[in-house]
């Protein structure tokens, strides 16, 4: 019984940690590098929504598409400001193109977190529930029917995400370039088009995420820092660039930190997925489910 | 070239901007280090902050204090030690202020007050409960603010008095929080020896409690206690409830942080908040002093509410300072301390004395007021609670409702 | 054209900042800014440090601020539970911090860029999540308080840090003159070629991590005794963040970059401050426009514009045509 | 003169998960020698080459240097055992001078600082890029980065260079640089290994040709007969109608 809820509540977040994991890895996919600032979507989502409900008065519906817009919108920005020079080779290859991602999106993320708190305060601002009962029974135990609900739609999401990439030309796209930027190019591909194409959809899930869980998370300058450090771990654990990857990695990791929470320490809860995720990068560097590339 | 000549411009621009500072007036400094973002409670700094403006205001209106005005600098330590050591170290040092008050954070306070004894500059201390503050033993320091040991003893009794038999308290890792658990079970351990009583520590900056409380699923406290600081405690009631745990038909949700009568607080529990019993340092029930009331009056003006206990104790802990200036005429550091020791002042809930014995009582408002209450309905305001005891209110626990499931 | 980084005129100018900063006392008296200046040697030692790993050896760190940590909490520990002072304390805490740096050194080995950035991360927050929640051995959150130097007076205790980052950047001078500077700017332009023209990458990986990481513990050790309280905040992501800030705004991979960055952000921090905005806000900007555009900081950018029409400067030609194609 | 042999490789083998690169290969390279190697493309040479220099661990078989087992050791070992290599895809210090680049490998060799600078300056002059002494790498053009790379091969006496497609998309003029210096060397005693696709070149300049394909060595000879062989022929061709 208790196993039971301890699972299952470890899938409702699990499902989240798949998505969040997912924006990275496809932008990994095709730039890779590793976006830093990808918890700051995160946090323009949970704004956005608790804003717009809130203070804006407008329906959780409307307010959660925005929310997705503002995040692809955003994505969109990044990626024509900051992120173009490392595919048309302004700065170089190698040490200086990883340094360059790094910094600038590190950068990104520091400067986010502060423009935020410079606009709206650091006041924790709690999204609405989706739900207006705060509590449902099923299968004889009690849940939040806004987790149930927030969930749902994540993985909703998260199955259109894989039908776009694995079913449709722009998929297609993506998937070509992610194997092989040149040959993609070779045959006619925009790298331009599909790395658009990529941070919106980064962007937009991320963001959507964001908005579905500022009800439990809330929203706050650095409320981005916990689901990013988590995409992290399960991007790492599911291998750099593989879809298939972090979903696994993401569910893994939910249900691991509710039993490891629950049966080793609570308090030390947070420092798992770290374990996990150093211990994978030192004996399996390239993920559970990605391949190595050739380097000489 | 251009585009790179331009942001080099702006680039070093920024720099030449920004090297403005501004100066005062003659006036009276008074440092009030206080959280104004998280990890620290805004919330609670936010009242202490309206608090100390309402008594500010008041006081200047009548003239100020030793002809001169009130001037409060506040400064953010985000509820983190660190912050609130340098925090109060820039106070003094840049600022120059000739006291400390708005404390509202063990963790911080314990760093603050180091400083304010190595510059000995007098410190009122709002709202910070960790008997350990007392412990230190510092002359500088005075507390209008409540105590964990208070707090500890009043729940005790209140537990014993309800015959509940297993307790798992939820504290936070602050001073405050280990500080309270620790006590409670010292007082447990005295009132109500056979009482099963087991504490966990909770990290005030998780969002996520549901691991901490699914175990409780398994087997169900006859109460659960709550020794935690908004937002954090917020997020526990409310995973409290959506597991269905408490408050519920067998466990008691009992709040020993004294955050029912937030003003956000319903906005933030919803349901969760329904059936919740309370310790508190005030209810519109309790009388208040003549100046008690101005202050209501002033508050209920300005804010169009009933004020809470926050407010009241940042407003005396501001007049104490007042009152000692005056009678010291000077706000010469010894000279001020000096006075503070002798105070005897009425205060917004009754006279406030420093009792001078060493230890947790060490320049503490000894009999601080308390009072006892319950939430029956949601969205309930102060006025509306259930009283179940207060001054001069006979503690009745077969008045408390339980939760229908 | 030649090259500013790390060149003899860099390092002149590197010890010309410090000399600088030796005579401000002449002009500050304000027990505050004193404070500040402190502080702003704090940040350089570190900010030293890290560009020692990652502008220099090209191991971009996540992790700088989380070893000044683990050095605060070595003396502060000792402090605590043995009644140890500073001159025990601070001599274990670089001690402790290169061991443990040395170890990361070793076990990250085989990793490079984000992932080498990915792991130090989580390996310092797992530090600081562990400090934090041992409450029983670190008081958590709540801080170790430990004992002052020099009577907290200001002026002493920033010769006493101005000394130390002195002869540390002494040695760091003189480690680079070396073969090892050689080595290191090698590993960190390509690690595979600098095996192939016989340096042992593993050695000298090593030792960048072990120098760097002893010298964040001693800043760290050092501060600590200053501020009286060692806690979990020292740790923050975020406190790297601002080193990394301060490198990079300075100019990462020289020698000057990291002194001119960690005492401008720092006393400019203040002044932003008292003009009401979010100093980090403003840093962050910079930083992406300098990595965007100028990458070699504003030590880089000085020197350029000192040497005049720019079209000349900017050495990595790929930057130069990404800047011109604007 | 007694032909002692410099390089000597046996039944070597290197796999990647399914696919085996390279298989119960064996060669071998006497001192002086100057050898080139061809063989269509994914014939295992790169492979080969990387294991030759310590960049995978053989998985079986044994590669001698001078008779002493080199296999497995790391590529800066057999750096300082004295084989070096030039890289296909051109790898380069790109913020260090041109001067620094050579350095790296002096030093690396034991050389002390000055007499390392000294002869980077003489051979950075050799190449033509005596303008370019204090250059970063990085601004330079593709050829003269190639160059730098090529000239970092011979500060440190090594005895063997292998170089790996030298030759591949460079400008004529850099392309005989680099030819004359490897002909002055070579007559100097330096032993070579060429891969490259240039079958002019090799043809021009190595007097014995190794061919692979499929992993293993399938011709080794006098450059015109390995050029006549009919297996070379079949695995070009094979090679070409295999893509």
């Amino acid at each position: 019984m208790l196993v039971f809820e301890i699972v299952f509540t470890g899938l409702l977040m699990g499902i989240f940690y798949a998505l969040m994991a997912l924006g990275l890895t496809l932008i990994f996919g095709i730039l890779k590098i590793v976006n830093f600032a990808h918890g700051e979507l995160f946090m323009l989502g949970a704004y956005a929504y608790a804003v717009l409900v809130l203070r804006a008065g407008m329906a959780a519906v409307p307010a959660l598409l925005s929310a997705v817009l503002l995040g692809a919108l955003a994505g969109v920005v990044v990626e024509r400001l900051l992120l173009r020079p490392l595919y048309t080779g302004q700065v170089g290859a190698g040490p200086l193109r990883d340094e360059y991602a790094i910094i600038v999106t590190f950068g990104l993320s520091l400067f986010l977190i502060n423009l935020v708190h410079q606009l709206m305060g650091p006041y924790p601002l709690k999204g609405p529930d989706l739900t207006a009962t705060s509590r449902i029974e099923v299968f004889g135990m009690f849940v939040s029917p806004h987790r149930l609900l927030a969930s749902a739609l994540g993985a909703l999401t998260l199955g259109a995400v894989i039908w776009i990439i694995r079913g449709t030309v722009w998929g297609k796209r993506v998937q070509a370039v992610a194997q092989n930027r040149f040959g993609a190019a070779i045959v006619g591909i925009d790298h331009t088009r599909v790395s658009t194409l990529v941070l919106a959809m980064s962007g937009g899930i991320v963001a959507l995420s964001g908005a579905l869980l500022a009800p439990l998370f809330h929203a706050y300058p650095d409320v981005g820092a916990f689901p990013a450090v988590k995409s992290f771990v399960v991007v790492v654990l599911g291998g750099m660039g593989s879809i298939a990857g972090s979903i696994v990695g993401g569910l893994l990791l939910g249900v691991l930190e509710n039993f490891g929470a629950i049966y080793l320490s609570y308090e030390y809860r947070d420092t798992f997925g770290f374990v996990i995720l150093m211990l994978v990068l030192l004996l399996r560097p390239h993920g559970l489910f990605g391949e190595r590339t050739r380097e000489v | 070239m251009i585009t790179r000549r331009w942001l080099m411009m702006v680039g070093l621009g920024l720099w030449v901007g920004s090297a403005v500072t501004v100066d005062a007036q003659e006036t009276i400094k008074i440092g009030a280090p206080i959280a104004m973002s998280p990890p620290g409670s805004v919330a609670q700094g936010k009242e202490v902050r309206d608090g100390l403006t309402i008594a500010q205001e008041m006081l200047n209106k009548g003239g100020g204090v030793l002809g001169k005005k009130i001037e409060i600098l506040y400064e953010d330590h985000q509820g983190i030690p660190e912050k609130g050591r340098a925090a109060v170290e820039k106070l003094i040092t840049r600022d120059k202020v000739v006291a400390i008050t708005g404390e509202h954070a063990s963790s911080v306070t314990l760093a603050d007050i180091d400083v304010a004894h190595r510059y000995n500059i007098p410190l009122v201390n709002t709202n910070a409960w960790s008997d350990a503050v007392r412990l230190k033993g510092y002359p500088q320091v005075f507390n209008r603010s409540n105590y964990n040991t208070r707090v500890a003893e009043a729940m005790a009794d209140v537990i014993a008095r309800m015959k509940v038999k297993n307790v798992v308290a939820f504290a936070e890792n602050t001073d405050y929080g280990t500080g309270q658990a620790e006590a409670m079970k010292k007082a447990l351990a005295k009132v109500a020896p056979d009482v099963k009583f087991t504490s966990r520590v909770l990290d005030r900056a998780a969002k996520d409690f549901t691991p901490a409380v699914l175990p409780l699923k398994a087997d169900r406290p006859d109460m659960i206690v709550t020794i935690m600081i908004p937002p954090a405690s917020y997020v526990l009631m409310n995973q409290l409830y959506e597991n269905g745990i408490a408050p519920s038909k067998q466990t008691w949700l009992y709040d020993g942080a004294g955050v029912a009568d937030y003003p956000e607080f319903w906005d933030n529990v919803k349901d969760a908040g329904v059936g919740l019993v309370s310790f508190g340092l005030y209810h519109p029930k309790v009388a208040l002093t003549k100046l008690g009331k101005d202050v209501r009056e002033a508050y209920m003006a300005k804010e169009k509410r009933e004020p809470n206990r926050l407010i009241f104790q940042a407003a005396d802990s501001l007049f104490l300072l007042a009152d000692a200036m005056t009678r010291a005429r000077s706000t010469e550091a010894d000279a001020v301390i000096k006075a503070l020791r002798d105070t005897r002042f009425e205060g917004v809930l009754g006279v406030i004395t420093f009792d001078k014995e060493p230890g947790i009582y060490f320049q503490q408002w000894k009999n601080i007021p308390f009072v006892t209450y319950q939430l029956t309905a949601k969205g309930q305001q102060l006025p509306d609670t259930l009283l179940v005891q207060g001054p001069g209110i006979e503690l009745a626990v077969d008045k408390l409702m339980r939760p229908a499931r | 054209m030649r090259r500013l980084a790390l060149s003899p005129t860099d390092f002149v100018l590197s010890f010309g900042v410090l000399i600088g900063l030796g005579l401000a006392p002449l002009g500050v008296r304000s027990e505050y800014w004193l404070g500040i200046l402190i502080t702003a040697v704090y940040f350089a030692m570190l900010a030293v440090s890290w560009n020692l790993l990652a502008g220099i050896a090209g191991l971009f760190s996540m992790a700088p601020a989380a070893f000044a940590m683990v050095g605060a909490y070595t003396t502060g520990l000792l402090h605590h539970h043995g009644g140890f002072g500073p001159l025990v304390g601070i001599p274990a805490a670089v001690v402790v911090s290169a061991l443990i740096g040395f170890a990361l050194g070793r076990v990250t080995l085989r990793l490079r860029g984000a992932y080498l950035a990915l792991t130090t991360l989580a390996f310092a927050e797992i530090l600081r999540l562990v400090i934090a929640n041992s409450i029983e051995i670190t008081r958590g959150d709540l801080g170790l308080s430990v004992s002052g130097i020099l009577g907290g007076a200001k002026i002493p205790t920033l010769y006493l840090f101005l000394g130390v980052l002195v002869a540390y950047q002494l040695v760091l001078v003189w480690l680079l003159r070396t073969r090892a500077g050689l080595y290191f700017r090698a590993i960190r332009d390509d690690e595979l070629g600098a095996m192939g023209r016989g340096v042992d990458v593993v050695r000298y990986k090593t030792l960048a991590f072990t120098v760097s990481s002893a010298g964040c513990g001693l800043a760290g050790a050092l501060f600590v005794h200053f501020l009286q309280l060692a806690s979990p905040e020292m740790g923050l992501i975020l406190q790297t963040g601002l080193v990394i800030s301060m490198v990079v705004i300075g100019g990462m991979g020289t020698a000057t970059g990291p002194l001119v960055g960690a005492v401008l952000v720092e006393v400019t921090s203040e002044a932003l401050r008292a003009v009401g905005v979010r100093h980090m806000l403003v840093f962050a900007l910079v930083v992406i426009l300098i990595g965007r555009f100028f990458r070699d900081g504003l030590v880089g950018l000085v020197a350029r514009l000192a040497r005049g029409p720019l079209p000349a400067a900017a050495p990595p030609a790929a930057l130069e045509e990404g800047a011109a194609r604007r | 003169m007694s032909r002692l042999d410099l390089l000597e490789i046996r039944e070597l083998r290197k796999s990647f998960g399914g696919i085996v690169a390279v298989d119960q290969l064996g060669l071998v390279v006497g001192a002086g020698e100057l050898v080139g190697l061809i063989g269509p493309n994914g014939s295992g040479k790169t492979t080969l080459l990387n294991v030759i220099t310590g960049y995978y661990p053989p998985e079986h078989g044994t590669v001698q240097l001078h008779g002493r087992e080199i296999g497995g050791r790391s590529p800066h070992q057999i750096f300082r055992a004295g084989i070096v290599r030039m890289f296909q895809h051109v790898k380069i210090f790109r913020r260090l001078t041109a001067s620094e680049n050579l350095e790296v490998a002096g030093r690396a060799a034991g050389l002390p600082a000055g007499s390392s600078r000294q002869r980077a300056a003489s051979l950075l002059d050799r190449l033509g890029l005596a303008s370019h002494t204090h250059d970063e790498v990085g601004g330079l053009s593709g050829g003269q980065q190639k160059l730098v790379e090529f000239g970092s091969c011979f500060m440190s006496e090594p005895k063997l260079v292998v170089l790996d497609e030298p030759f591949a998309a460079i400008h004529p003029t850099v392309k005989q640089t680099m030819v004359d210096v490897i002909v002055e060397r070579h007559t100097a005693g330096q032993a070579f290994l060429v891969v490259s696709h240039d079958i002019p070149a090799i043809m021009r300049l190595c007097p014995r040709t190794v061919c692979m394909n499929a992993g293993t060595v399938i011709a080794d000879g006098p450059t015109e007969a390995v050029m006549a062989d009919h297996a070379v022929v079949e695995a070009y061709l094979g090679g070409h109608v295999a893509r």
